[in-house]
């Protein structure tokens, strides 16, 4: 789950990390109100779940109250990378010396919390890392002692030479990893770490992915989500139990399996077609998850064609193809939709199936095939 | 002969009397697995009947269990939010493989409990995976035993009814299995593509491997790698998530492509680079197979 | 440090652990007071730093305010192996089903803080582990990982049979290990930890030592040190920064470094005489510590002959005779003082000391024989 | 030879610009220890002047240290709120001795500190301890120089200034060291006796060794069951605190009898049921081991 740069600055702050002061408008009249406030210089920043906000024009420097209103009228209501800007952060400009950067992820390899520090800050870290690797210091933390002392000083030592700043940079790094574990953040990111001209550390952005994982325990994170951020079919999907991902194409993909869904969506390339998403309505026969899924599917004005790629394994292919039936039943789908069901009882299944009327196949190819034909139509 | 389970394995299912945890272990003990012991903590004393009356003993501790009944493998269906604790449990108790079919830990409890059963030299496959299945010998986990039979192919996957699909094709064809095994789709896994190719090349039983990856990560990259300086036997490959869009988690924890890195492309080209036969469509897998048989 | 009993349910009950209410008076009439509030049953139980409360007849039963009042008023003034309680504890006595013991302490071999456990609780722990050590459960904590679940659930299976028993006591002792890392102890115990006949545990009684080289960073705790408790003489010596233990002897013994402290007092009581005290002044040759090191001996009215051992080494033998000649010029000292000075530059030092009018030795023997034969007088 | 420290002893100086750590810097300078460098974070790039006009360059951190100067060994004077963070640190760095001179180290720091350095397979001496000299070769801590002589005796010591007793009697009547150890004072320590008596036993120059113990744990009566099965040169013992009451420190955060465990008699009695020359007095040590050694 990814939260806004004002959630994860908020986290930051509860670890003691200095980030600059920010309040969060909806509107034009609000971000004038708040930057005469600050009476200064101030930031207005698009508060979005997408990386390349400055690039895309949301992020502004404004001299004051009435440029700050000019901007965030701008960029309030804008789309970056297909998301819409519900909410803009204002924070005092800061004086900036220097950019650093310091990240946190879950590196797979070392099966740990690994740090990445470059004292290139305020560019993309994938591209310090590709163009000048000898700009990046690494560091796995052991889980069993979690991150020591002189390790945070290690990292700070990369970005620094002045003494003073080592040591506010070793503590914002130590400081960092309690966020990243407290949070049970999965990513974060502090880019840039600046430093004043007076001699300060600030950490004046903010990224911080969260394991959804943790959610359960987390309720004061869990609370952080923001269902205007995100398209209300993946919302829908979630409280439904669904795993669904939105894509550009016309083909509506409902998979048992989230392997067999991404290679149902390869196929449907293979052949021709375009997914329209991403669907696992895991292993269950449960006809309210189908009818679910199908309503979210067909919320999709792009979809031309429903398929069903199911692999009765435990569950049994009758109990499957029941379950698409009862659940079709109830509601009107306008696209054709096309059935592949295979596995265990899959005679029975595929009897049910077309007895209800529907093109049932067992061959995962011949109903991918089918299902681009019918939304090229 | 087979990897990782086989006929002297000795089943300890945790969570035995939750729902997912009682199905699976009637499942299990219809294949013949010898399942010799539950653990749900306060339900010590209690038994679970199989499927045909057989009886199963619960234990309070995972402890008492492997003391009691000899047990060497465990199996994990607790619940997220305890899984950990049941998995370091089972490292501690002296069971040598713990199968952890549960989904949804969070991975910072992964990492601990991996490191931990680093510490102790115990393998850890998953979490949030099939498990395993030795046809004719033993089934710990989920994979559905119809589509399975006894044969010379080795299957390793990161996804679950995608693994079914291609086994499934397999035994179509008459093409059984030494073991099939789900390693998990989350980011944070214990046993490994490699840890099992190296067991499958070790396997005399083993005549050819499918392997089955996905976008995110690196390991089949590194898998690769090593079966083009490493193995001796035949490998197939296939990789999930060619249209998948960057950024987006697609169903499993781990499957996600990280900026410009974890491509299925990526995958796909360290396969070919490496020696590895790659199918594009799953449908093209039992082809490649029987080209590396003939 | 030792802390009180009540001391340590207050630590206790921070960590979640169940303890019953309880209230401190210092007088008769506190006590009375506090007894009629609980409006019941009552144990009126003296806070010294030693074990064998019960047994010197200072914790009592009482079946109203009055008696509380009375026992108090016997326990109020008690010597109990040497120390005068000042303080009784009032709490409302427990139904008692069971009797467990669960403790915590820094083991050596292992290197780490180690559970042990009984369902024999109620009586001395060390008797039960001699005599009936299968009745004992032992697990060492590994640092790296802290007290596991599985860990907590596996010593209290040990100690019930009843799920909903092991549950509660299970959670007692992962609280129990909190409550030692966060105290920054060395040893904890609940002796009894009870069972009532309605099914709960409780910790009724509560020890808990804590690691003095814990106390800077833990001032709450270090807030616990009960001066009144503690002879007036090992509080002057921490202030000072010596190591004093009061023994019953009449030589008093000054010594640099903790092992030839000890290695004195043998040798005193080798030659037939009796130490008086431990006393480590450490390697410094300042004055003031030697001052103190003199007020706090000679404080003692048994002493009648003062020794010091002093071994040279980094310290210069001169430099610790001009700071022992400068100190007893400051006081008055009425025992007689001999001085054994060895190591570098004793020669130079031995002058110094002579000159001074003491009594000079470069032996230990020769030192310990004539202090011996001084104190006897 | 010499056990632990020798020639080839290259000493970083972790807490150099302290005052005990300059302090026996120089002093260990003066003795000949090849001080290679010094660490004290925020003061990196400052030099340190020994006593005869030598330089020794200070860095921030271990890793730098240790990577600029070869340093193999290390020894902390860092004050007890730090000493564990630099002893970690030090272990991570790549040094194989670390020697913890600091007393007044929180002891479940030390913990962790000894868990950490048993997984890297790095030695600590200490906490809490005099550090070791080897006479002409290299002395690390703060063991009095002049007091030592070249010999064939091991002195290993739970103690400092008592251990100064020992050795200065040793040398007094001509017999020389090869290492004296003092092992530390703490109830938990990196290098116990038994190491020592090890290192001891291979070093083909130690003739017999002098083993001070004290009051408090059960290391001297393990050392002793170790004499007796492993050691083929010849132990006197002393042991410290006959007289010490129960239950109360003494000094040495490790000098506590606990109940009746760890006193003195029982420690001698241990000593003397294997074969380890009990000295009653500090004074009968160098007579009891003239006796070994005739």
């Amino acid at each position: 789950m990814d939260i806004h740069e004002y959630q994860a600055k908020e986290r930051f702050a509860l670890a003691g990390i200095p980030v600059p002061p920010g309040r969060i408008a909806t509107t034009a009249d609000e971000a004038e109100a708040i930057a005469n406030e600050y009476g200064c210089a101030v930031m207005v920043k698009a508060q979005v779940h997408s990386g390349g906000r400055g690039k895309a024009g949301g992020v502004k420097y404004c001299n004051d109250a009435s440029e700050a209103r000019e901007h965030a009228s701008n960029i309030l209501g804008m789309d970056i990378n297909g998301l819409t800007v519900e909410k803009v952060l204002v924070t005092p400009a800061e004086d900036i010396e220097t950019e650093a950067y310091v990240g946190v992820l879950i590196d797979r390899k070392n099966q740990a919390a690994t740090f990445m520090v470059s004292p290139d800050g305020g560019m993309d870290i994938e591209e310090v890392a590709a163009s000048t690797p000898d700009r990046i210091r690494k560091l796995s933390v052991d889980p069993r002692y979690g991150l020591l002392p002189h390790q945070a000083l290690w990292l700070a030592n990369f970005l620094y030479d002045d003494p003073a700043l080592i040591k506010q940079a070793s503590k914002v790094v130590a400081q960092l990893y309690d966020s990243f574990v407290n949070s049970g953040a999965s990513m974060t990111e502090i880019n840039p770490l600046i430093t004043t001209p007076d001699g300060e550390v600030k950490a004046i952005d903010a990224k911080m992915t969260i394991d959804g994982n943790e959610l359960f325990r987390r309720p004061d994170v869990a609370g952080m989500r923001d269902l205007a951020a995100e398209p209300a079919s993946e919302t829908k999907a979630r409280e439904a139990g669904l795993s669904y991902v939105k894509l550009d194409g016309n083909v509506g993909c409902c998979v048992n399996g989230a392997g067999l869904a991404m290679a149902t969506m390869d196929l449907v390339k293979y052949y021709g077609g375009e997914p329209a998403n991403f669907l696992d309505i895991g292993g269950s026969s449960n006809p309210d998850k189908v009818v679910s899924a199908l309503e979210i599917i067909t919320s999709d004005p792009n979809v031309k064609a429903i398929l069903f790629n199911i692999f009765g394994g435990i569950t049994r292919c009758d109990d499957v193809a029941n379950g698409i039936v009862e659940a079709t039943k109830r509601i009107d789908i306008e696209p054709p939709i096309v059935i592949r069901l295979t596995g265990t009882n899959e005679d029975l299944g595929l009897q049910i199936l077309e007895e209800a009327g529907f093109s049932a196949y067992t061959s995962m190819d011949d109903v991918v095939e089918k299902a681009v034909e019918l939304a090229k139509g | 002969m087979s990897i990782f389970i086989d006929n002297d394995t000795r089943l300890v299912v945790q969570g035995i009397t939750g729902r997912d945890g009682s199905f699976h272990t009637g499942q299990m003990m219809e294949y013949g697995t010898q399942v010799v012991a539950g653990v749900t903590p306060g339900k010590g004393g209690q038994i679970f009947e199989g499927p045909n009356g057989e009886t199963v003993p619960i234990f309070n501790a995972m402890d008492e269990a492997v003391a009691q009944t000899g047990a060497n493998t465990s199996v994990v269906y607790v619940p997220p939010a305890f899984a950990s604790d049941a998995i370091l449990e089972a490292v501690d108790s002296g069971v040598s493989l713990v199968v952890a079919i549960t989904e949804g830990v969070p991975v910072l409890d992964m990492a601990r409990a991996h490191a931990f059963a680093g510490d102790r030299g115990v393998r850890i496959l998953g979490p949030n995976c099939p498990g395993l299945l030795s046809p004719g010998k033993s089934k710990v986990g989920i994979l559905p035993a119809q589509i399975v039979t006894e044969g010379p192919i080795g299957v390793v996957s990161r996804s679950g009814t995608l693994t079914y699909e291609a086994v499934f094709q397999l035994t179509s064809v008459g093409l059984g299995q030494t073991t099939c095994v789900g390693i998990g789709g989350d980011p944070l896994i214990g046993t490994n593509f490699i840890d099992c190719l190296e067991a499958f090349e070790a396997d005399p039983e083993t005549a050819a491997v499918v392997m089955i990856g996905e976008i995110g990560g690196t390991d089949e990259q590194e898998a690769a790698a090593y079966v083009q300086a490493n193995m001796s036997k035949p490998v197939v490959g296939f990789i999930a998530g060619q249209t998948a869009p960057p950024g987006r988690q697609m169903g499993h924890a781990g499957a996600i492509i990280s900026g410009s890195a974890g491509t299925a492309e990526e995958k796909m080209k360290a396969f070919q680079d490496n020696g590895i036969a790659v199918a594009q469509r799953p449908a093209d897998i039992v082809g490649l197979i029987q080209d590396t048989l003939a």
